[in-house]
Parts: structure tokens; C-alpha cells; sequence
């Protein structure tokens, strides 16, 4: 069904239509990926930092299939899910992550600022709440020029506490902008929990604040997650304003790096991980052994990865010369001295 | 030929490439039904309608981000920040997204935006609403910033800026919105930023002013004429500034003087001065001298206010003392 | 009953208890010193900037007279008329206006930025927003202390939109800081009117988003007014929390300097000026004659404040030396080249 | 003695502080409970509880005007910008509030503020994570600005910052929090910030460096040593950065190179030539060289990032072409 070889755009149509099997084999090739991106950097090939989304996996592929490439996805460092889920290979992936002229932007971004224009994929950046506004710039645009893309911007629950948060809700719902707001609320920020940071319970309250519908939505179902998103997409590309949709999720593993993450709460990763998004469409697509669906699939994106790990392994680094381009669109190079 | 006002010639850039390119778009607080605090947009929203000619809310991370972002999606946004201070909350958006993003996609998206901000004192707007800031954004690789100095100066600084494909902060002396100048903008052909202008020519010494100071210089130089021919250069762009220009001034004249509206620690001045004595070294005759404000913020007192700017008459003395002594005083406000 | 020549501090204390005739008194004291400044800054006498509260004058005057001098009050550029409601004399407050020596801080930081420690009043800021966040550290070190002061932060209803807005009040919300936001709500920014920059009508409503009450009170009435701060007051006294308290109120002048505030809505500020708060609270004290207790009480002050004016134009303006002062706290002066 | 990491340096600084004075405290992301992303607050909330170690919610705005505030109220607090390009989303509470309330208020209020904050490339963390941005606080009269160049200077730094009655920010370099020197806290007397430390005595030429480039330049002079006695002085404190040392070793050296971690155009380096030439003009027997970054965001790839940031190698070549011929290189990056 989903061949390896498919095309960045064949990627992205196939999760088009709600198809629970591509859904699945997206979500089983992003949390392979993820866990490849762990061990590579404990073995310092990895440098910087990384953040992985294990656990997170519906939200993305949901929102990839409610989108069109020519729609606009904003998002942040935690992209590595989201690169894939939007059509990305995993080696553009993988060698951005590594810093190769495989990736995405040839070594020049890193983990942190993956980018495919023809995916819709807007460089992800680091910078927490700030693809907000550039966000509601993106649906100004498409408001200014009447054309009928949807853009997406998507935050994690500490955001919303961070003033470009509101200031973007405010404009996006003044000006009826053409944008879903999707609030990836995995319970923390690095190691803080919501409680300890958020003086409301539920982000999606937020919305009231800014003249538009929130939805809080059970971010670890991907059904439920693509129905949200249809709905807000609908209301955006029909021009009748934004939505924030709320997913509440949770990540099965540290912030970043090699985070233990020993903030959790007792019991609170094993009661997410009995609702695994992976787990939850295997067992609506075989309710009988889901398991054995996924070791299926697993198995096939476990060979396929380690052959991009291999490759990215082996895959030239950036040379001098490429530093000094791209610092400017227009005009001579920024190493002339005068 | 027209008599136009500096903000005059502003909004006439803007509804000259507003006409020509339907991509650009002016967005900011109160530009649209009030044609701006300073007057800079008067009559764009009644020519080119509410989706191109925005009031925002007092929201300056919203205000640049979205011009970011529209920018990104191809659009020409003109942002205005009423006073240069308000970038202090939102300076992400220009120095670490929109200066960026060309990089970070490896070329994909580039961010054809313009930020307008006033700036300078002068007008006793005190501490919070007079300073020029130009070293918030100079050390920013990926960004432009211009600043011109009166309204021939702003209407081809601005034309220019709005064609460039990457960010361009223009920083408008607030002081200069009202003069006048009589110029035909058919003539003003929108060159590429980055390029000084020669103010006047001389010999005796290299004069290099930004701004308002321009005029502050010129009139020094004026004084000193018979003395000590000045050539005069407004740097009109300064991230990147004209570093050839300079350094062919300086070839001639061997004496550098940078008058400059900023505290005398870590202002834009030093930069040029760095880089001429080390380019320029067996050129210079004399050391280089800076002119500037004080260390301290902007006062209200219209006493205090006039005291902080350099005046022409004591960058009057300074060109006198170089050229004549090789040496320049002491500045006015120092203690050793 | 109000002597010209009482002490700052026993003018603030005047207000306290609910003396309605203090109220008045202080609130024409305001109103005419505000048409001076309107006037000298006609004639060119004024540098710079100002604005001014006609209209406005219930507010300030009903906090005054809730709060002590150990309390603490951050307002913004429109801060005459809080400056004169918490005590400061009209000579200070003119004289810090027209930049000389005998004003609130001798002419170095001018009309938008007036400060008086002994009276709780601290610098008001000219950044629309900043005050809020610095208010939250005001009660966070009240809070940390362990002392009983209240911090009082004031802003307009345009200021409601900025990110320092959101930040402050969900950090007060989050550690329940003894502060009091009290929103002006005179229904403009500058030349924009609420209801074209904010995508809520009242910005009582946000505080649901940052856990603490919201209250909306008639700004006009300083009865009203003093009966909504007092719970907040008390609140917050009593360590249980912090209030948002929207005071919808209306400026009878233009946002600054000489604006003839042509954005006005027709019959807006007719309607407004039928509820000048001036005459709300003479009616109460005088229902058959309130104009004539105006009157009266408004020649007193005009004599005064025609004193006032005189005196501070033949005041002498600061010196040169004055501006390198209290560049730093510590350490020698700022002008020492090295 | 003690060995200490830089991140523990920075955490025995502040619990020292704390426990001489009741009025500091601690507050930022992460800081409390986790004990820091770098581990520099370890420990400190359970010695001194939740109410003077406070973790925040991911607002640097009102992180830095709870702290501002606190600090016009009489605490001492020490504010953590886990980034320092986080500065972005509220310099204003830093260069527009807290460095002017001082003086806004005629001296009514001080802001006894510190804001720590990491910065420096050479770890991978990519273009919006690994710049250190002094540039975007020198030119703030009101305002101090400091950075350790390794654990001691850390310790001492941090301490003088939390006593200095004005608003200090103090940038770590991340790169150096677990670099490990011993060292007796107990001997590091809080000197007051703006002296410059003499890291090694010379009469070749003056270095001068800060922060992680310290140690840059200290390899250079040591591979250099024989040929060309460097003396090196590592500034720590930036604004106001300590001009009568730079003077002094010049008058002696006749020489200066300046080693910054900033690109090029608009680097702090600027500002200590220009005062040098202008104040020591016949001190000096060759033109001063900065050796700076390329004007280039930082590139992420591990194999750019490393060419970015000067190296001891190159310094090392800059010094010896300066001693030996009176010039230096070009620099590797420039094109003419
Ligand atoms: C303005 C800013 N402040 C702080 C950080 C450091 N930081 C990076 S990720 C993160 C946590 C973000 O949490 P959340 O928004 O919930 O997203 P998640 O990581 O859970 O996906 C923080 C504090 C940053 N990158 N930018
Ligand atoms: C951050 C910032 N943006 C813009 C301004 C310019 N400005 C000064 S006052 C003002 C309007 C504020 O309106 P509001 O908050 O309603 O207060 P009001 O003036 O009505 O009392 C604006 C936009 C500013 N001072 N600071
Ligand atoms: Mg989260
Ligand atoms: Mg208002």
C-alpha cells in the first residue's frame, strides 16, 4: 500500500481520504524513526539536541490528512513526526537531523528547522510560540490574495502561555483569519507539568478569549483528531474564521536529549501508553491481534530504516562553501569584506 | 517636482509600489483609518482598501510575525512600528525569524518584509520614545536596515527596500517627518540599498553621518568650509554599510570623522571606525574620532534633550581640531 | 475641607474612607490641572507628548482611595491624573511635564513618566503592557516577603492585547499574587476604537483564561468603582488572589497632544459626557444643585492651579550635570571615558 | 579547594548569595525542581524553598518584569534565560525598563536585577540557539553586561552581579558549563564587574577576549609563546568593559587583536578598537585586527559549525602576522 519509494507528494495523498492503514503505517514509521534519532544521538552521532514525539503520532498524521500540499503547516522543533507524517523521506529527515547535505536543508537547520515548501512544510522553528503570528501571517496572505489555502499552526501546551500566543489568537480571530490552531498538549513543558505553569486547566478554554470555537479533542485517537480537523479545516477554507482544536496527548519519552524524564506523575506513562495512538488504530483495523499488525509493520519500517540510518551515515557532510549561502535571497554574498 | 514632507514622501513610495506590485501591503497601528500617528500612510486605505491597508491591535509580536509570515507566503508586507523602542517586544521576529528563515530553508522561503520604525530625539519624548537602536539589529547576518535622512532620501530608501527580496528595517528620524523638500520622485531611481551618498565633497576630512545627523553634519560642514572642504557621506543604509565608499573617502582626505546619534558605548560609529582602521590603516593620517551622545538614556528636559544630541557647532570644533591639530577634543560630557 | 497646602501623604489619606466630597474635590483638581496641560502644550510650553484624562477622573480617584502609600501602583503614560489621586502636589506633576528641576523627578523623565516612591507610586511606563509584568513582580516580592502590601496595575483596554498582558495575569493567576489589574476601558487606542482590535467585547471576560475573577464595573461612578476594589483589595490583601477589574470609563479629549479625536462615534461622547463623573458625584452630594458645587469647588481650583502654572514656568529647568545622575545606582558616573 | 564544574560554579554563587542575603532569589524555566536545563540551580530549591526558587511558565516577559519589578521592591532576583536569543521576546523589560528606572525615577528606585542567560556556539543547537548577542544590550546606559570565560570567573562574576545594585546581565557560555577547574570559592573576593583579568602577561601584542574565547585566544598565545608573548586579558565584563587595562597593556604592546564569537559586521570587537585608536592612537604601531565569526547565522551542520567559530589556529596565524609584518590576514572567510 505504502511503498517506500512513493514520492513526498504520493506520501501525502496517501493519508488523504481517512485511510486507518496508511494512518497506522505512517505513525509506525514516524515512531521507528524516532527511536533511531534516540540512539543515534546517545551515540553522539546526533549533535545539538533532538526531540522526539513517541505517543504524539496520531495528532500529526491526522492533521497531514486533512491538509493539502498547498496548505501551510507551522510547527516546532519537535517536527521530526510532523516532516514525516506532511510526505517527507526519511532521508531528508534523518539527514537534516545529522547534519548532512541529505537533509532537508543541507545540514544548514538541523532537528530543529526542518522545511519543505512543496510539502507545505514551513521551516519549524525554535523559538517557542514564535510560528504563531507567522502563522497568522500565512492565512493574512492567503486572506489578502483570496486564494483558499488553510494554514495550520501547531504549539505545545507551554505556549500558551507565552505572549505571541495571545496576540496571534487575538489578530487570527479579529480578522477571521483562515487558520486551525492546533495545541499538541502532551501535559508538559520540558519538565514542568501544565499545572505547575497554566493557571487554566484546558488550553481550548483559551479560545473564548479570542472570539473563536476551541475543541478539546482526544489528540491519541486519530479518528477523533481527523474529525476536529476537517471540521476547522472546513470553517477556514470556507473563509468563516479560526478554530484552536486542543489534542491532548502525551510523549512516551523525555523533552529532548536523554531526558529521563522523572517529573512524570507515578502511573502516568503506563495510563498513556495503554492508549498508544499506534495501538488504537491497530486495533480498530484488527481488533483481534493488533499487535500482530504492528509487528508487521514495524518490521518492514525497521529494515527500511536502518538502511536510511546507513545511508545518512554514509551521506556527505556540508562543505565550507554552502555556510555562506542562503544568508541572503537577493544581493552579493555575505563574505565580502569592501 | 514636488514640495513634499518626509512623511509625504514615505506615503508616496509606499502608493507608488503599492500601485505597481499588488503584492505589497501596509499593516500597523492606526495606519489605516488615521494614515498613521505621523501621517506616513494618510489616503493608502482610501486607494487600496482594508485588506492591503491594515490597523492592527497594539500587538507588535502579532504585527511582525504576521508580516513575517505574509511575507513567506509571498507577500510584501510594510509594517510599521510607531516608535523603534516597541521592537524590544518583538525583536524575535525580525532578528531571529525573519532573518533566518532564508537560511534555515536553504533558500526555500525568503522574507521580503518591511519593518518602518521612527526613530531619534529631539522632540522630548523621553527615555522610552527617542533612542535610534540601530545596534539591536546590526550584528544580525540576513538582515538589511537603512535609515534616511530626509525625504528624497526616505522615498528612494524606501522604494528600494520594499523591492528587496530580504528583511529591511528602515529607521525614520521622527524629527525629519515634517521638513520639507522639493524633488521629483520620477527621477529618485530606487538603487540597490546599501550604497552611501555623497552629501558634499571635500578633501580635508571624511565626514560619515546616518539620520537626522546628516543634516546635523552638513551644517558643521558648512561652517568649516572655507577651512576644511568636507566630504560628506550619508551611509543612508547601515546593515550592510558602504564600507568601499568610506574607505575610498578616507584614501583621499585621510582623516575620518563619525557623527552619530547613540550613546558614546557600543554605538554603530565604532563599527565604521573599526573597519576603516583596519582596512585603512596607511591611509589614516590622524585618529579616527567619533561624535556622539553621552552615555546616558535620552532626558525629557528640552534643555537636557539639546545638551544629549551632538550639535553642529561642536562637530564644528571636532572637524577644526582634527584637521587642524591632528587631534580631536575630548568630548563635551567627559570626565577622564 | 481639602487644603491646598496639605502634605502628599495627607492628601492621599483624604480620600480614604469614602469621603464623597474628597472624591470630588480631587477629581475637579484633576480636570482642571488636565485643560492647563491641554493649554500649555497648545501654546508650545510643553515638550514632547501628553495625555490627558478628562473623563477618566473616577478611576484613579477611587483606587487612591483604596489603597495606602504602602501599597504599590504601576500606570502608564496617561498618569497625571493617578499621580494627583495618590497625592502627588500639582507642582510636582506640572513641574516633571514641563521638564524642570521642582517636577517629580526634576525634568528627566517628563510627562509619560511620573513617580513618587512615598506615595506607592512607581515610574509610570510609556511601553503599553510593560507595567504588568513588573506589577506581578511587585507582588511577587510582597508575596516572597511575607509583607501585606497590594500592588494596583492599571492599563488601557488597547493594552489588553499585548503579550505582556497574557503573561502577567496568568502568572498572577498561577501563584495568586496579591495584585489588582485595573483595566481603563475608555474604548480606545489611540485612533482605534475596541471593537476594531480586540476580538472579545469586554476584557473582564479574559480573566476566565488566567483563573482569577473578572469583574466589569461602571467606571463613571467612583462609588462603583471603590465598592469593586475594595473586594479586590481585600482579596489580595488576605493572600487569596488577584482580580481583573474592567472599568469601562470614556476620555472627554483626544488620546494625546492636540488629537480632535475625529474617530469618535456620532453622539458617542455626548452620551459620555451625560455621565461625566464629575457631575455623578456632585448630584450625589447635591441632587437639586450639582453644577453650582461644581462650580465652586472648580473656581477654588482654577485659582490654584493658575498659581501653580505660573510658578512652575519661572521654575528653573536642570542643569547639564543633571542628566549624568542616577544613570547607574552604583558605582561613579557614566561619564567617565576611562 | 574545590574542582567545579562552571554549571556548579554558577550554583555555589548563587546558593552563597542566598544564604547571605534573604532578598535573592531564583526564578526562570526549569530552574527550580528540575535544578536547571544546565543544572546551574541544582539544589537550590530544596535549601531555600519554593517561595525564593521558582519554577515559571514559559513567559520570558513576565519572567524578566516579575524580576524587574521584584528588584524596584527590594528583592534581589536572579532571572534565568535558559537562551539568550529568548532575550528576543523581552529586551524591553531589560534595556528599556530595568535599565532606565534608575534614572526615570531620579533615583527613587534601583533595579538590583541579574539575568543569567547562555549563549555561544560549537554545540550544535543551530541558528537560533547559539549566538551571544551582547550587541543587543551595549549601547544601554543603566545597564550591565558580563561574561565568564570559565568556572572561577563564573563564581566571581555571578557574585559580584547579585551585589551590584543595577541591573547586570551575565552571559554563560553554554559550552564551558561542564568544563571543570578547581578552585577555593572561599578566595574569590567579589571584585567589582568592569575590571578586566590579565590571564597571561606578554609584551608582543594585546589580546583581548571574552567568554568561551578566552580560551580560544589562551591556546593561541600558548602555541604562539616562544615567538611572541601575548598578554591576554579576558574582559568579563562587557558593558562597561574595563578601557584603562586595554589602554595600558596597548601602551606597552603596541598592538591589539580582539577575539569575538559574533559575526563580523557590528560585533562588540568594534567598540574596543575604536577606542583604542582614538584614545591610544600613538600607542599603537599597527593596525587592530578583530578576529570575528563570518556574517553568517550559525550553520547547524557539526562540520560548518566548527569552521564558524574562530579557532586557536587561526588566531594563532593573526598574532604571528601581526608581530611579524604589521598586518594580518585576511580573514579566511572574506572575499574582497
Ligand atoms: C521563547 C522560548 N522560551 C523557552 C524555550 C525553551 N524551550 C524549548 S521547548 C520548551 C518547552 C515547550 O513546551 P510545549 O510548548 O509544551 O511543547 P512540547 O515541547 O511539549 O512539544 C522550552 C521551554 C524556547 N525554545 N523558546
Ligand atoms: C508596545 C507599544 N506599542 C504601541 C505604543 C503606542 N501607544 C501609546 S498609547 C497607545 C494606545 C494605548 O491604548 P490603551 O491601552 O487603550 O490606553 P489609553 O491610551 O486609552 O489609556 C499606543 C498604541 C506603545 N507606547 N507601546
Ligand atoms: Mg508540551
Ligand atoms: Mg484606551
Amino acid at each position: 500500500m505504502i511503498t517506500t519509494d512513493a514520492t513526498p507528494v504520493e506520501r501525502r495523498t496517501a493519508l488523504q481520504g481517512g485511510n486507518l492503514h496508511a494512518a497506522l503505517d505512517r505513525m509506525v514509521e514516524i515512531r521507528v524513526l524516532e527511536e533511531h534519532v534516540q540512539q543515534l544521538f546517545l551515540q553522539g552521532l546526533i549533535p545539538g539536541t533532538t526531540h522526539t514525539c513517541q505517543g504524539q503520532e496520531g495528532v500529526c498524521v491526522a492533521v497531514a490528512g486533512t491538509t493539502r500540499t498547498t496548505d501551510q503547516v507551522l510547527c516546532t522543533y519537535r517536527g521530526h513526526g510532523w516532516a514525516l507524517a506532511l510526505g517527507m523521506p526519511a532521508t531528508a529527515v534523518l539527514g537534516e537531523i545529522m547534519g548532512r547535505r541529505a537533509g532537508c536543508t543541507g545540514g544548514l537547520g538541523g532537528s530543529m528547522h526542518l522545511s519543505d515548501r512543496a510539502l507545505g512544510l514551513w521551516p519549524t522553528v525554535a523559538i517557542v510560540g514564535a510560528q504563531l503570528p507567522i502563522a497568522a501571517g500565512a492565512a493574512l496572505a492567503s486572506q489578502t490574495r483570496g486564494d483558499d489555502a488553510v494554514t495550520v499552526a501547531v504549539f505545545g501546551d507551554g505556549a500558551a502561555n507565552i505572549g505571541a500566543f495571545h496576540e496571534a489568537l487575538n489578530l487570527a480571530g479579529l480578522w477571521a483569519l483562515p487558520v486551525v490552531f492546533v495545541c499538541e498538549n502532551n501535559l508538559y513543558a520540558e519538565y514542568s507539568r501544565i499545572d505547575g505553569t497554566t493557571a487554566v486547566p484546558e488550553i481550548a478554554s483559551r479560545a473564548a478569549g479570542y472570539g473563536m470555537p476551541g475543541v478539546a479533542v482526544d489528540g491519541q485517537r486519530v479518528d477523533a483528531m481527523r474529525a476536529a480537523m476537517l471540521e476547522a479545516v472546513d470553517r477556514a477554507r470556507a473563509r468563516r474564521g479560526p478554530t484552536l482544536i486542543e489534542a491532548k496527548t502525551y510523549r512516551f519519552v523525555g523533552h529532548s536529549r536523554s531526558d529521563p524524564a522523572k517529573y512524570r506523575l507515578p502511573g502516568e506513562l503506563e495510563a498513556w501508553k495503554a492508549r498508544d495512538p499506534v495501538r488504537l488504530v491497530a486495533a480498530e483495523l484488527r481488533p483481534n491481534d493488533p499487535d500482530v499488525l504492528i509487528a508487521e509493520i514495524r518490521a518492514r519500517w525497521e529494515a527500511t530504516m536502518a538502511l536510511v540510518v546507513e545511508a545518512v551515515k554514509a551521506a556527505p557532510e556540508p562543505v565550507e562553501q554552502d555556510m555562506f549561502q542562503h544568508v541572503y535571497a537577493g544581493g552579493r554574498g555575505s563574505n565580502v569584506l569592501g | 517636482m514636488a514640495v513634499l514632507r518626509m512623511n509625504q514622501a514615505i506615503c508616496r513610495a509606499l502608493a507608488d509600489e503599492m500601485r505597481a506590485d499588488p503584492s505589497v501591503m501596509v499593516l500597523g497601528e492606526d495606519v489605516a483609518a488615521a494614515g498613521g500617528v505621523f501621517k506616513a500612510t494618510e489616503g493608502l486605505l482610501e486607494e487600496f482598501g482594508p485588506m492591503r491597508v491594515r490597523d492592527t491591535p497594539i500587538s507588535e509580536t502579532a504585527i511582525l510575525g504576521a508580516a513575517v509570515g505574509a511575507a513567506m507566503a509571498g507577500m510584501r508586507p510594510v509594517a510599521e512600528m510607531m516608535f523603534v523602542e516597541f521592537l524590544g517586544v518583538a525583536l524575535d521576529q525580525v532578528v531571529t525569524q525573519a532573518a533566518k528563515m532564508c537560511y534555515l530553508s536553504a533558500g526555500q522561503f525568503s522574507v521580503p518584509l518591511v519593518v518602518r520604525a521612527s526613530v531619534g530625539a529631539g522632540l522630548g519624548f523621553g527615555a522610552q520614545h527617542s533612542q535610534t537602536l540601530e545596534t539591536w539589529l546590526l550584528n544580525t547576518p540576513g538582515l538589511r536596515v537603512a535609515s534616511p535622512s530626509g525625504p528624497s532620501s526616505a522615498y528612494r530608501v524606501l522604494r528600494a527596500a520594499i523591492r528587496d527580496p530580504d528583511p529591511v528595517v528602515v529607521l525614520e528620524p521622527r524629527a525629519l517627518y515634517f521638513i520639507r523638500e522639493e524633488f521629483d520622485p520620477a527621477d529618485q531611481v530606487p538603487s540597490p540599498l546599501g550604497m552611501a551618498r555623497r552629501v558634499r565633497e571635500g578633501d580635508a576630512v571624511t565626514v560619515v553621518a546616518l539620520g537626522q545627523m546628516v543634516r546635523v553634519a552638513a551644517q558643521a560642514a558648512e561652517a568649516v568650509a572655507k577651512t576644511w572642504p568636507v566630504d560628506l557621506l550619508d551611509l543612508e543604509t547601515i546593515l550592510p554599510w558602504d564600507r568601499r565608499s568610506v574607505l575610498e573617502s578616507v584614501a583621499r582626505t585621510h582623516r575620518l570623522i563619525v557623527i552619530e546619534e547613540n550613546p558614546y558605548t557600543g554605538g554603530w560609529g565604532a563599527d565604521v571606525v573599526a573597519h576603516v582602521v583596519e582596512r585603512g590603516w596607511d591611509s589614516l593620517d590622524a585618529p579616527p574620532v567619533r561624535v556622539t551622545c553621552p552615555d546616558v538614556p535620552v532626558p525629557f528636559s528640552a534643555a537636557l534633550e539639546r545638551r544629549y544630541l551632538p550639535s553642529p557647532e561642536f562637530v564644528a570644533k571636532q572637524i577644526d581640531a582634527l584637521c587642524a591639530e591632528g587631534r580631536a577634543l575630548t568630548p563635551w560630557w567627559a570626565e577622564e
